[in-house]
This record gives structure tokens, C-alpha cells and sequence, in this order.
């Protein structure tokens, strides 16, 4: 008896925490929603949010796509790529239909209208590569996507007749907003609204039944098969979905609200792994934890840029300067690498894991099976590694 | 444990962040007001880091000389000189970020900068709307700084009235274009193979040249490259394999794929050649980095901006020096400009008489005549004189309008790019000759 | 549950030069325990993989209650009414033992009521005598539990027949005791087994039929008793 | 410069000669030791050593002799390699050049391979035929001969061996060749006179740059085949060897300076070990902290672990070689004082010339370097008791634990060697391209290309592959059709290469196939 009520607290315990959860994750939105208000922050501070949200959608829907459904893709930016370039396109040249003699004139796509169209296409272009990729797994689907994006990205920039080559495509403003100021905060608004938007869309499916196939599918595929889930077709579904998603960011964040036009260098292998390792140190089973990792990188890399680290403690060089200057900007890149390999190696579940644990509660119960596995001790245990086939 | 370890490994490494600021000698009164100016230049990848670097140098080096001299005396009052640099990472969209940011945050009173021209388009909007004084020192894009952008990939332009606080001292591309085909034409060439990169910089300069050798009746070919690529033997087999050798070939291409091409180039032996004339750009003006790693490239000619070395003031020896001793080359050109800019800002703010006051420092920035590293400089259209001539292209708006472009020719292996002869235009020749045949020595 | 009709038709598959499996055929029309036994690397678990849709046959067919089935993906099979457990446990290590309980469940049965899936999987895990451990990251149980896990979420696809790989391989006796329960339970709810093991004796006193497979090939076939449960 | 020219010629003229024979008496070597039922005839052994030595050189014959499985594939490939060049050779000069089947070859060429791949290996099924490669024979048929393939896998369902492919795939190079002559007949690689020796140019500038590439892709595949991981630090590791050899050189060339007094400059091939060996510590070092957990079952989810750890590894390497080193290109001198090797024209008959021939000097050293090094590889793995038991480890890691090969040992081991091999690579290429930290990004994509073609974890496949991609992006580069694209575009030829056969056949040409 006194251990059921040791677990009953716990359990108590537990809901008070997740209580406490949604109250500061309920603070945090708050803090998003009021911070453009804060006459004292500038501009500035709202142009590194919009992007700060940009990021957290490509990471949290690559977490979705690699940390949830274990499709390791390296595409993720050319989607979004394809989301804006097909977006930027079509306002400016219309569709052409040249051997039935149909042509649909620019202007009959609104701003809207071409973020529409590049976000199916992206799904499009999504369901096509998520078929071919059906056969392909872990690393040869990674190398698969670096060849899909480099290829993608060596075609806009040398089809500069089209797609403006470097000097990039400018889409068609979504917001026409005089006022600078103004605008800036419509902007904010939108993309944070984008952003919450994807992130509950992501959590249903993550939550739905698909989600709990797509983590069958990540653990074992072939266990999901025989277990009657329809591996194809759910492959298949969340590159599509994610493809959207990042197509649908991509063209809405170049339309003028967070840049004013999109170039080739953006789709480069640097700015993908860049969404992995927030992806990664922000926590990669974890929608809140990706996003929260892409914001917080990001921050941290751009505080460091400034950072000039100065030992004196009582060491001086002859002319009286520090002895020991290290100015972080140069080497930022290279220690924000160290903390990602050092977080894949020790704290697998990303930084954040810890507080998410904690506000869900999740660590009392593993203290529970420990405690229930060691009063069960009737194990033989079975080789370890070996493989089926 | 260990992750309790690595956690406190982390915090300490956030807890050790204190800042250092340099403190300035003491032997001026200054004001407690400092000027700040904002410099915008691509200091990581995907940007052009090495040219970045070098902007960012000087820059600082602007602001280190200027107040080392009591900095900026605007009615009897010196006021110390800072300037803040924003890395856009060559990137248009962290451009506009990092320049906002400036604005805002830094609240910086002018702006100088930008080697990538994306960049400088993309800013252009902003600077106007903040109505930051401007002065560009390296994008080349004709569009940029342009007496409003009539063209702007199909959108109406943004600033009806044109960018007004806009300045540029870095040439025009088509200003460029202008002199390298002109020497070329002069020495009778009709035959011309162009090696492009395929961005912002290579394009435009590319299809300007081609226009002009088209006019005069030569053949251009033109070859695209991607920037990053190493191995160029496959494309130059295929200029080797003509029934007759090009004219001239002509490298629109930067940095160290520029370096490859030309080494591989005259490793082949097919340019500089008796039959081919061998053009590269400003970067071979770099001796040291162009020798390093392009040891074959002896008697290849280069273009390059503002002022011949033979004519340097007392000013340019001495920050190239400067430059020498920090990085040990020659001082690239957007180097020197990127220095001059600093410079003109601090003299029209003096002039103004106010360093806030942006339409007063605009107007000095049109009236500014003063001798610096590169020469004396001067704007001929802006709101002072509103009306170009028939045929005078927009962007001379606020263009500094007397860039040198010269084309230098290395004639000895290991060379500095001091010592290279100047030969053209002809007022500038040092060795007396248009050109000098590989294998000779004028 | 009677209308049971599995149907092997000349099942062949090679793997390079290898033949692994060589013209099987056999058939399963009634609910009965069958023992499919073979020596190492006679291709029992060739067998398996192409029965359950992990492998396309080389040839020949496979009908399952009047539905053809080689060749079509693992999920379509066991939709059909076939189900399988693997050699080596294959729980779902970071989802809960409900989680994996569920897969099928929603799998099959999109549309049903969530807390009706639920309930139903927990009858099945107390039948299974680990109900305690619902909640539980399924890597966390130890390898009995798991297999007996595996056996639970076979239940949850209502299959009419099921292919038990190695059901014994490394478990407790005291869980054996369990699994032994589990298969006459199930067989007496009409499904059809098909045993696969190393452990002759306990496939010999299982089955009702005895399947040899030997290079491949279908030897012999030849009806064995059936013991009476132990207590 | 001329009398190393005439002996280059001379070396041309007697080598393929001296290597045939050569191979003659060799080859036949191969049986020794063999068992009676592995035996190869005689015949086919003295004819491979003739062709291959011939063609080949000591490439061929270190080939043959290393992996008898190749001689037929490769006999064969130089055979149909030849009658398709010289049959395309008449056919671009026969048939018109604005033939109206370009579009046919564009649009149709894809659209019956589709067809192809997905109607023929149903139909093999249900006619109870082996099925094996149909898929890509089918795929490759259908885009080389249209509809006729229906006719001819239909009706007699052959077995589809390599002969097959290979034949099937020259068609299909054969066809691209063909649409390149249609689409601009300027091009050079169809011109006469310059087609034959512009050919072989571009070939030969395949064949140099290919056997290049091989030497850092064999690192990858040799990781892969024992550890099962591909490690995507391989750039970084490539880049940072340069470094290492470069930074030895420089400051080795002051040392020696100061002492002797005179200016010395050390042979870059100094370079080499030294980056080896640093590279080779920071590999395994690396493989003991963060890759070995991964073996001991701490880790879940090892293939994607070991990309994002390999990757984060190189994301390292490559932002503090930028803080240290600057983002100033640099290189070291040369290998040797000979700018290039120069096959002078000759005129064979009144109307046909062949030649020049030009390879660049350093080039050229710095291939027969990977050469050396491939093969001292193959040796090492195939003759050494710690090469077997890397090959066994390979192979079972269950068995070679038994047989008393430590697996631990033999990981580091591999991802150490790998690393070296790449690191080799580097300080092998410093000396001939410029050299900046961001340079390992466009090699190590060329490298996965490779090993994928080539088949992930056969160190012999790496090296074909190296040539393949060589050449295609050679002729890729020198035959498209638009001249000003065609440079442009030279990754992404070999990209297609790598999605074609990711898709079509994932072990590539010599991957072990997996069931």
C-alpha cells in the first residue's frame, strides 16, 4: 500500500509539473505575442525573431521527418527552394502551356496564389522524390537527398535567364505595407502565426495514429509492415506533408516578409546542416525542442559574433594590453560543431530534453520500470546485434 | 555525471563572456558623443570571406588613423570615430538583417561597405528609408546606387525619387568592361573566349563585355562556370581542340577558382601564348596569394581599380605597408576604397557640420573634393547638378566617376604586383608598350 | 473462424545462384498446429519472409483465403489474415508496450474507438501476464517480456493464420510456460499456427503436422500426435 | 621540354607492348594457389593479360591480377567501348545532322525506359525466369533502344548477366553521344578532325583526374565495408591533409633553411606520410570516443547517429581550419619541374592527324601516387595478416571475433585508415589545386558518387568508379552540346550518375548483393 501511494504522488507529482508546463510554455507565447510591442526593441530584434520562427519551421518539420519518422533527408532546403523559386515564378512569367497554346498571364496569380501554387508543387515535387526514396535507407537516402538539393541548387544558379542566378528571384511582396514600422510588426505576426500554426499541425499528426505508424515505421520498418501498416503509403504521405510545409515557409518567408528575395546560395549543404544541428542540439524526437533549438542557435551564434573573450587575471603583455584575447566571431562555427557532436554523444535527446522531461513528468516514470524491472529478474538474456536476415 | 559535468562545462563557458574594448590614447580631448559608422562586408561563408576580411580591415584601420589624428572635428569639438562591422555573410536576405540592426541598434550615424552587389541591392531600400548616408566601396552591379532603379527584376521601383543617400566610389561594372575591350580591341583582337562564374558579379560584367567585343565586330564565346570548381582541364581541352587557337581568353572568375583556372590554363599552354592573350582579373593584382598559386602565370594581364602604383601618394605607400604587415600582400583595391570611404564620411561630416543631420551630410558627400589613397574624388551628378546628359547612363548618379581601371601585364615570374607594367591606357603605360609578348621583356 | 484456406503453389526463391527455397508447396485449410522444422539454413526462414510478404517469390503463388498474396507487400499480407512474429524480437524499442499494442490495432482498424483498441489490448496483455507493464518503453522489458509482447500484438490483427518464428528461443521457463498457454488458447479460437523451431521436442509435441524442409525443399510430410496440454 | 616529350611518345609506343607481354607470362600466375574449382582457364588468363595490359598498362594488370572476377566485364567493356566509338564514329558522319529523332532520343529514350523497368521485370515474374538485374537492363534497354527491348526481353526471357548491361549501357552511352552530334554539330567531340583525338584527350583527362578521385574514395568504401557507416567528415579530413602536408612543407623548407643557409624547398611528396600520419591519429581517435559506443550497443539508431556524429566531426574540422588557417587560398610547389607531357601531332594519313595529346606533369605524379597507393592497399588487404582480418571483420564480425580478430581494434583501424587515405589524397592535390577550407566539399560529393557506382565497400569498385566519374565528367564537360553551360554543369553529370544508380541498382557495379 505505501507503494501505491508512492506512485500516486509521483503521478501527482507529475500532473502538477505538466500543469506547470503549459503555464510557461503559455508564458512563452505570451512573451512572443507582446515582444513587438516593447517600443524599446528595434527593429532589428524583430527581423532576427521572423527568421528565428523561419528556422524553427524547417527544423521542427525536419524533426518530424528525421526524428519522428526516421527519414534522413538532406532535401529539406531544396523544398523549400522549390516552394519559393516555383512561387517567385510563376508571379512573374505565368504558366505556359506552349504546344496546347494556353498561357495564364502573371497576373492572374495573386501574391497568394503563387504561394499556393509553389507550396502543391513543392508537395509535388515531394510525392515524387519520397517514391523514388522508397527502396533507399539511412545513408544511401541521405546521399540521395545531398545529389537531389546540389543538383537543384546547380540548376538556379546556372539557369540565370529564369532564376536570376545569384543575384537571386524576388517573389511578389505578400504584404504591401507603407509604413516600416508597421510592417515589420505585421510581418512578425505572421510568421510567429505560421509557426504556431505548423507546429500544432506537425503535433496532430505527431499525435495522431499516423504518427504512431510513422514511429513504428522509424524503429523497425519491417516489424511495421508485418504489423499491417501500410509503410508505402505513410512514407510516401510525410514527405509530401513536410515538403508542404517547408514549401509553403519558404515561399511566404521570401514573399517580402522576412527577405526580399531568395538566391541559390541559400540551398547550399552549409544552410542544411545548419537546420540539422539546431535540429539536433534543440532535441530531434521533439517538435517544441527542434524549434526551440533553431531559436536558440540562432541567437547563440549571433551573440558570439561579437563576443571577444579576454583573459587578464593579472597576465599583461609588455604594452600593458590583455595577455589573452580570443575573439569568438572566427571560431563560432567551429564550437557551435563541438557542442552539436558533443550533444549527439551524451545527451542524444538534445539540450532541451532534460526541462521537457521534467515538465512531462516522463522522468518518474522511468524511475517506476527501473524500479520494476529489478523485481522481475527472470531474464535469459539473447545475443546482442545480431541480425534477422 | 557526465552530462551534469558537461552541463556545468557549458554554463561556465557562457558565464566566461565578458567584453573588451580598446581604449584610445590619450593625447586628444574627445567628446562623449562617438560617431559610429557601420560597415557592412561578408565575413563567413557562403560570402566572400577573404575580401570581407580585407574590407573589414580597413575599415578599422580608417578608424584607428582618423582618431589617432583627434577624429572628427565638427565645430571645434573632436568626436572619436567607431566603426561597427556587420558580416552579411554575402547573403541579401542577413544583409538587410545585419544592416537593420545597425541602423537600429548600433544606431550608427553612416554606413560604408558591401563587396557583394546582392547585397548592396537588396540594402539599397532600407539605407533610403532610414536615410542613412552611404558610401559603397566595392559592389560593382550597375544597378546599384543608380538614379532610381526603373528595372528592378520586372517590380516597380520601390524609391520613385531614386536612392538618394546612396554613394558609390567602386567602378561600375560596365565602366570596367569599358577599358579591358577597349585594349583588347586596340590590339586587333576578334577572336574572344569568356570563362564566367555564374553569379551576380560574373554575369553582368560578362554580358556587358560581350555586347561591346559584339559591337566591334569580334566573335564571343562564353563559357560558364560554377564557382568551387577545381578541375577545369575537361572545358580548356575544348578550347584547345578549335580549329584555331582564341585571341584572347578572358576570366570573369573570383578568388581561388579564378587562380585554378589560370594555373591550369598556362599549364596546358594555351594561355598566355604566342596566339592567346591571357586577361584575369583585379584578384591577380594580390601577388603574393596570385604567385603562390599560380606559378605559371607569367605575362597574363589583369585589370584592375584605382590607382596605379607608379602614381601612389605618400597615403596609399603607407597603407599599403600597413596592409603588408597585417596580411602580408598587396592591399587589394576595395581595400584602399573601403579606407577612402571611411575617410569621406569623416570629411563631409566635418564639413556639414553635424554628424545626424543626413541631408547636410549628403550634400557635403556631392561636394566632397578631397585627395585620398586613391586619388581625388569627386561626384558629378546628384542633387546639385540633377540633369545627365542624353546618354550618360543612370548610375552615374552618385557615382564617383574617375575609378582608374587600368590593365597591368605581370612580364617576370614572382613579381609583385607593384612592379607590373601598365599597359593601358596609354596615358598610365609605365613600360611604354600595349602589350608584351610572352617570352619577351620590355 | 473456420473458412481458413492458405495455399502454397510451387513457392521457389533464388537468391543469385542459391536456391533457396525449391518448388514448396503445401496448404492450410483447417485451424491446426503445424510444425515446419529443418536444419540450418534449409530455408525456413526464407519460407517465412516470402509467406509474409518481406520477399517476393522467385515463382509460384500463394493464396490466402481466396486472395493471391505473393509478391504484395508485408502489410497487404497481413491484412489478409496472416501474421508473424520474427526469429529476434523486433518490439518497437522507444514506444511503449500500449504503443505497440496499438500499431496493429490502428493499423487494421482505422475507424474503430480508440478506448474499445484499448481495452481490448489490455485483455490481451493480461492474458499474456504483462499487463503491469503497459506503460513501459518496450526496450526497457527484458527479452521474455518482449517476446511475449510480440505475441500480444499478433492478436491485435485478428489473423486466421498465424507463422510463430523460434516462439521458445531464449526465454525463461517460466515464461514458456506462459507461450505454450498462449498458442493452445489461440488455437482453440480457431487460427491456424504454423510453428517454426529448433526445439524439437516442443514441436513435436505440438503439432498435428510436421512440414521438413531440407535444401530448400518439401521432404517429407507426416502427421504427428498431439499431446495433452501440460497443467 | 622536347626530349621529355619524345620519351613520353617512346614510353606510349613500348609500353603497351612491354605491359601485354608482360602480362602474357604474368597473369596466368593467378591460378597458383587456387583450388581446382576456382580455376580460370589458361587461355582467358594469357588473353585478358594481352588486352589488358595493353589497354590498361599496369593499371589492368595490378586489376586483373588482384581481382580475376573483373577480367571478363573489363575485356568485354574494352571491346564494346571500341565498337561503339568507331560504329558512332561512321554514324554521326552518315546521318544527317538535323535528323528529326533528337526529340524522339530526348523524350522518348526516358519515357520507354519507364515502360521498360516497369513492364519487363512483371513479365520475367510471371514467366518464373530469374529476375535478377532485369530491372536495370530493362531500364537501360528502354532508354537505348526504344520499344525493341519489349521485343527482346519478351519473347525469350534470357538470363540478364553483366554482358547484358554492359552491352546495353554502351547503347545507351552511344545514344546520349549520338543526341549531343544532333543538338550542336560543332561540337567538338563529333567534328571531324578533331573528334578522335579530342576523344582521347578527354579521355585521358578522365582517366588522370578519375584515378585522383579513386585514392579518397577507396578511404570511404574501406570505412563502409567494415563499419557498415559512411562517414561524412570524408571532405574535411581530405581538406585538412592538405593543410597538414602544406604547414609540414612550409615550415620543414624555413628549418632546413636556417640550418643549411641555402633556400630549400622540400618535395611536396614529403608531405604525404606526414599528413597520414597525423590524419590517421585523428581518425582513430575520433573512432574511440564517438564511433565505438555505437559498437557496444550504447547507441540506438547506429546508421543515423554515425552520419550526424561523422558529419558534426567534419563540421568541426572545417570552421577551425577557417579560424586558423584564413580563408587565403595557398598551395605548395610542385612534384616535378615538368609543366606537361606533351604527345606531339602526328599525320597518319594525308587527311587524318592525331594529337597533341596534353597532361599536365604534376598531374600525372600525382596519379601514379594514388596508383601506388590503391594498390599497396589492395596488397595490404589481400596479403597481410592485419589486412585479412580487417577483410574477415568485413565479411562476420560474429566469426572473426571467434577466430581471435578484435573487432574494436579493427574499427579504429578502418576508420583510421580511411581517414588516411583521404588525408593522402589531399596532400597529394595540394601541390595541383588551390587550396582553401571549404575545398573537401565538391571532392566529397564527387567521392560518394564513386563509391556508389562503384559499390559501397569493394575497394576495386572504387577505383573503376574514380575513372567512370573521371570520364563521364570529362566527356560531360567536353560534349555538351551548349559550350557555355556545359562546365557549369560538370558536377551535376556525375549527380545524375549517382541518382541513376542509387535508384536503378544500389550496389552498384561491384557491391556485394545483399538478401
Amino acid at each position: 500500500m505505501v507503494y501505491l501511494r508512492q506512485i500516486e504522488s509521483r503521478i501527482d507529482q507529475g500532473i502538477g509539473r505538466r500543469r506547470l508546463g503549459y503555464i510557461v510554455l503559455g508564458l512563452i507565447i505570451l512573451f512572443f505575442l507582446w515582444f513587438p510591442n516593447d517600443t524599446s526593441q528595434s527593429n532589428y530584434a524583430k527581423t532576427v525573431f521572423i527568421s528565428g520562427f523561419f528556422y524553427a519551421i524547417m527544423s521542427s518539420s525536419w524533426a518530424l521527418l528525421a526524428g519522428i519518422a526516421g527519414q534522413f533527408s538532406f532535401g529539406h532546403m531544396a523544398f523549400m527552394g522549390i516552394g519559393a523559386y516555383v512561387a517567385g515564378l510563376i508571379a512573374r512569367d505565368g504558366i505556359m502551356f506552349a504546344t496546347l497554346g494556353i498561357a495564364i498571364t502573371p497576373e492572374s496569380f495573386s501574391a497568394i496564389g503563387s504561394i499556393i501554387i509553389g507550396t502543391l508543387v513543392a508537395g509535388l515535387v515531394g510525392l515524387v522524390i519520397g517514391w523514388l526514396l522508397l527502396r533507399l535507407r539511412a545513408a544511401y537516402l541521405a546521399l540521395f537527398t545531398i545529389a537531389f538539393s546540389e543538383l537543384f541548387r546547380i540548376m538556379m544558379l546556372t539557369e540565370y535567364d529564369y532564376t536570376g542566378g545569384s543575384n537571386g528571384l524576388s517573389l511578389r511582396p505578400l504584404l504591401q505595407i507603407a509604413d516600416v514600422d508597421t510592417a515589420r510588426q505585421v510581418e512578425y505576426y505572421l510568421m510567429f502565426a505560421l509557426l504556431i500554426v505548423c507546429l500544432l499541425v506537425m503535433h496532430w499528426v505527431a499525435n495522431s495514429p499516423i504518427g504512431l505508424f510513422l514511429r513504428a515505421m522509424r524503429e523497425d520498418e519491417d516489424a511495421a509492415s508485418a504489423l499491417g501498416v501500410n509503410v508505402v503509403r505513410y512514407k510516401i504521405l510525410i514527405f509530401v506533408f513536410t515538403s508542404m510545409i517547408v514549401g509553403l515557409a519558404g515561399a511566404i518567408f521570401y514573399s517580402d516578409v522576412g527577405s526580399e528575395r531568395i538566391i541559390p546560395e541559400q540551398l547550399e549543404v552549409l544552410q542544411m546542416s545548419l537546420i540539422i544541428a539546431y535540429a539536433v542540439i534543440g532535441g530531434m524526437e521533439s517538435l517544441i525542442g527542434a524549434a526551440a533549438g533553431a531559436f536558440i542557435s540562432r541567437y547563440m551564434l549571433e551573440a558570439m559574433r561579437e563576443v571577444v573573450i579576454s583573459l587578464p587575471f593579472g597576465l599583461t603583455t609588455a604594452d600593458g594590453g590583455d595577455a589573452f584575447v580570443w575573439e569568438t566571431g572566427a571560431w563560432r562555427f567551429a564550437l557551435f560543431g563541438v557542442v552539436m557532436v558533443f550533444t549527439l554523444r551524451y545527451m542524444r535527446n538534445g539540450l532541451l530534453y532534460p526541462f521537457i522531461t521534467w515538465f512531462s513528468g516522463r522522468d518518474l516514470a522511468m524511475k517506476e520500470t527501473v524500479s520494476k524491472r529489478d523485481g522481475d529478474g527472470d531474464d535469459i538474456v539473447e545475443p546482442m546485434g545480431a541480425d534477422d536476415e | 555525471m557526465k552530462r551534469r559535468a558537461i552541463f556545468i562545462c557549458l554554463i561556465a563557458l557562457l558565464a566566461v563572456l565578458p567584453m573588451g574594448i580598446a581604449q584610445a590614447d590619450g593625447h586628444c580631448e574627445f567628446a562623449d558623443y562617438t560617431i559610429t559608422i557601420g560597415g557592412l562586408a561578408p565575413l563567413s561563408a557562403p560570402g566572400a570571406v577573404a575580401g570581407g576580411v580585407a574590407m573589414d580591415w580597413a575599415f578599422n584601420q580608417a578608424a584607428d588613423d582618423i582618431n589617432a589624428d583627434c577624429g572628427v572635428a565638427i565645430d571645434g569639438v573632436n568626436y572619436m570615430l567607431d566603426v561597427v562591422t556587420g558580416d552579411s555573410e554575402g547573403s541579401p536576405e542577413r544583409g538587410q538583417a545585419v544592416t537593420e540592426r545597425l541602423i537600429q541598434e548600433d544606431g550608427v550615424d553612416a554606413m560604408v561597405g558591401v563587396y557583394h552587389s546582392a547585397v548592396g541591392l537588396a540594402t539599397m531600400g532600407m539605407l533610403e528609408a532610414n536615410q542613412i548616408p552611404t558610401v559603397f566601396s566595392e559592389p560593382w552591379n550597375d544597378n546599384v546606387s543608380a538614379n532610381g532603379i526603373l528595372e528592378y527584376d520586372g517590380q516597380p521601383p520601390r524609391f520613385e525619387d531614386g536612392i538618394d543617400h546612396v554613394f558609390r566610389i567602386s567602378p561600375a561594372s560596365s565602366m570596367v568592361g569599358s577599358v579591358v575591350v577597349d585594349w583588347l580591341l586596340s590590339l586587333g583582337v576578334d577572336d574572344v573566349v569568356m570563362i564566367v562564374e555564374n553569379t551576380d558579379y560574373g554575369q553582368p560584367a560578362a554580358a556587358d563585355e560581350a555586347a561591346r567585343f559584339e559591337a566591334a565586330g569580334a566573335t564571343v564565346s562564353k563559357i560558364d562556370v560554377e564557382l568551387g570548381t577545381e578541375d577545369f582541364v575537361p572545358i580548356l581541352s575544348r578550347i584547345q581542340a578549335r580549329a584555331e587557337a582564341p585571341d584572347v581568353i578572358r576570366i570573369l572568375v573570383t578568388g581561388e577558382t579564378s587562380f585554378n583556372l589560370t594555373q591550369q590554363m598556362s599549364e596546358l599552354g594555351i594561355a598566355p601564348s604566342e596566339d592567346t592573350i591571357c586577361v584575369t582579373n583585379q584578384f591577380a593584382f594580390q601577388s603574393d596569394q596570385y604567385w603562390a598559386t599560380v606559378p605559371d602565370g607569367n605575362y597574363c594581364a589583369f585589370n584592375r581599380v584605382g590607382i596605379i602604383p607608379s602614381l601612389f601618394s605618400d597615403a596609399a605607400v603607407e597603407l599599403n605597408a600597413k596592409y603588408e604587415e597585417a596580411w602580408g600582400d598587396i592591399i587589394p583595391s576595395f581595400a584602399m576604397a573601403s579606407y577612402d570611404a571611411v575617410h569621406i564620411l569623416k570629411d563631409s561630416m566635418e564639413r556639414a557640420g553635424s554628424y545626424s543631420d543626413a541631408a547636410a551630410i549628403v550634400g557635403a558627400i556631392e561636394a566632397v573634393d578631397i585627395e585620398l589613397s586613391q586619388g581625388r574624388y569627386y561626384f558629378d551628378y546628384g542633387s546639385h547638378n540633377p540633369d545627365l546628359p542624353e546618354g550618360t547612363p543612370a548610375f552615374m548618379w552618385h557615382q564617383w566617376p574617375d575609378p582608374i581601371v587600368t590593365v597591368m601585364q605581370y612580364y617576370e615570374t614572382g613579381q609583385s604586383g607593384l612592379e607590373a607594367a601598365v599597359v593601358y591606357p596609354e596615358v598610365y603605360q609605365t613600360h611604354g608598350t600595349g602589350y608584351i609578348v610572352p617570352g619577351t621583356s620590355p | 473462424m473456420s473458412d481458413i484456406n492458405l495455399e502454397l503453389n510451387k513457392i521457389s526463391m533464388r537468391f543469385g545462384g542459391n536456391q533457396a527455397v525449391d518448388h514448396v508447396s503445401f496448404s492450410v485449410t483447417k485451424p491446426e498446429l503445424i510444425g515446419l522444422i529443418g536444419p540450418n539454413g534449409a530455408g525456413k526462414t526464407t519460407l517465412t519472409n516470402v509467406l509474409s510478404g518481406m520477399l517476393k517469390p522467385s515463382s509460384g503463388t500463394i493464396y490466402l483465403n481466396g486472395k493471391r498474396i505473393d509478391g504484395h507487400p508485408a502489410y497487404d499480407v497481413t491484412r489478409a489474415g496472416l501474421g508473424r512474429t520474427f526469429q529476434i524480437t523486433r518490439a518497437l524499442g522507444r514506444m511503449t508496450v500500449m504503443e505497440n499494442m496499438m500499431v496493429p490495432g490502428l493499423a487494421l482498424k482505422p475507424n474503430a474507438r480508440k478506448a474499445d483498441l484499448e481495452a481490448r489490448a489490455q485483455e490481451i496483455l493480461g492474458m499474456l501476464t504483462i499487463e503491469h507493464l503497459t506503460h513501459e518503453l518496450s526496450r526497457a522489458l527484458s527479452g521474455g517480456q518482449r517476446k511475449l509482447l510480440e505475441l500480444g500484438r499478433l492478436l491485435m490483427l485478428e489473423p486466421s493464420v498465424i507463422i510463430l518464428d523460434e516462439p521458445f528461443a531464449g526465454v525463461h521457463p517460466r515464461l514458456q510456460e506462459t507461450i505454450y498457454k498462449y498458442i493452445f488458447r489461440v488455437h482453440e479460437d480457431g487460427k491456424a499456427i504454423i510453428l517454426i523451431s529448433h526445439d524439437m521436442g516442443a514441436v513435436f509435441e505440438l503439432s498435428q503436422r510436421l512440414l521438413v524442409l531440407h535444401n530448400g525443399a518439401l521432404k517429407e510430410r507426416s502427421g504427428c500426435n498431439r499431446r495433452l496440454p501440460r497443467p | 621540354m622536347v626530349i621529355q616529350d619524345t620519351l613520353f611518345v617512346l614510353w606510349l609506343m613500348v609500353a603497351g607492348p612491354l605491359w601485354a607481354v608482360l602480362g602474357l607470362f604474368v597473369l596466368p600466375n593467378v591460378n597458383r594457389g587456387r583450388k581446382n574449382e576456382d580455376l580460370i582457364p589458361d587461355t582467358t588468363l594469357k588473353i585478358a593479360g594481352v588486352i589488358g595490359g595493353f589497354a590498361l598498362g599496369p593499371v589492368g594488370l595490378g586489376l586483373f591480377y588482384f581481382e580475376p572476377l573483373l577480367i571478363r566485364r573489363t575485356t568485354l567493356t574494352i571491346g564494346v567501348v571500341l565498337t561503339v566509338f568507331v560504329s558512332s564514329q561512321v554514324m554521326v558522319r552518315v546521318v544527317d545532322p538535323h535528323f528529326p529523332s533528337a526529340i524522339w532520343l530526348f523524350l522518348a529514350g526516358p519515357l520507354w525506359a519507364a515502360l521498360a523497368a516497369y513492364f519487363i521485370p512483371r513479365h520475367y515474374r510471371d514467366e518464373e525466369a530469374d529476375d535478377q538485374n532485369v530491372l536495370t537492363a530493362a531500364a537501360l534497354g528502354g532508354f537505348a533502344i526504344g520499344p525493341l527491348i519489349f521485343g527482346l526481353m519478351w519473347k525469350t526471357t534470357p538470363k540478364i548477366n553483366r554482358d547484358w548491361m554492359i552491352i546495353l549501357g554502351s547503347l545507351g552511352a552511344w545514344q546520349i553521344y549520338l543526341l549531343f552530334a544532333i543538338q550542336n554539330p560543332t561540337n567538338p567531340c563529333v567534328q571531324a578532325p578533331f573528334s578522335v583525338t579530342y576523344l582521347t584527350q578527354q579521355t585521358a583527362n578522365g582517366v588522370v583526374i578519375g584515378c585522383i578521385y579513386s585514392l579518397m574514395a577507396v578511404g570511404l568504401t574501406l570505412i563502409y565495408s567494415v563499419q557498415g557507416i559512411v562517414s561524412f567528415a570524408h571532405g574535411q579530413l581530405y581538406m585538412v591533409g592538405g593543410y597538414f602536408s602544406f604547414y609540414f612543407l612550409l615550415h620543414a623548407g624555413n628549418l632546413l633553411s636556417e640550418l643549411t643557409g641555402t633556400e630549400v624547398q622540400v618535395n611536396p611528396i614529403w608531405g604525404i606520410p606526414v599528413a597520414a600520419v597525423i590524419v590517421f591519429l585523428m581518425g582513430a581517435i575520433f573512432e574511440r570516443i564517438f564511433l565505438k559506443p555505437m559498437h557496444d550497443g550504447l547507441i540506438e539508431r547506429i546508421s543515423e547517429y554515425a552520419i550526424l556524429i561523422t558529419f558534426g566531426f567534419g563540421f568541426v574540422i572545417e570552421y577551425t581550419t577557417l579560424a586558423v588557417a584564413g580563408p587565403f587560398p595557398q598551395r605548395t610547389d610542385r612534384f616535378i619541374e615538368i609543366r606537361r607531357f606533351t604527345l606531339e601531332r602526328a599525320q597518319i594519313t594525308d587527311d587524318f592527324a592525331f594529337g597533341p595529346i596534353n597532361i599536365i606533369g604534376d598531374r600525372a605524379f600525382a596519379m601514379v601516387v594514388g596508383i601506388i597507393l590503391i594498390f599497396a592497399l589492395l596488397y595490404f588487404l589481400q596479403r597481410t595478416w592485419t589486412g585479412r582480418a580487417l577483410r574477415a571483420t568485413s565479411q562476420d564480425r560474429q566469426a572473426a571475433a571467434v577466430t581471435g580478430i578484435n573487432p574494436t581494434n579493427m574499427n579504429t583501424l578502418s576508420f583510421g585508415m580511411g581517414s588516411m587515405l583521404a588525408a593522402m589524397s589531399g596532400a597529394a592535390l595540394i601541390p595541383i589545386f588551390a587550396w582553401v577550407p571549404w575545398v573537401g566539399a565538391e571532392m566529397v560529393g564527387r567521392s560518394y558518387v564513386i563509391v556508389v557506382l562503384g559499390g559501397l565497400g569493394s575497394v576495386p569498385g572504387a577505383l573503376v568508379g574514380g575513372i567512370v566519374v573521371g570520364i563521364v565528367e570529362a566527356l560531360g564537360a567536353g560534349c555538351h552540346p551548349d559550350p557555355s553551360r556545359g562546365a557549369a554543369y560538370k558536377e551535376a553529370f556525375a549527380l545524375v550518375i549517382f541518382a541513376l544508380v542509387l535508384l536503378l541498382k544500389p550496389t552498384g557495379l561491384f557491391g556485394r548483393e545483399q538478401h
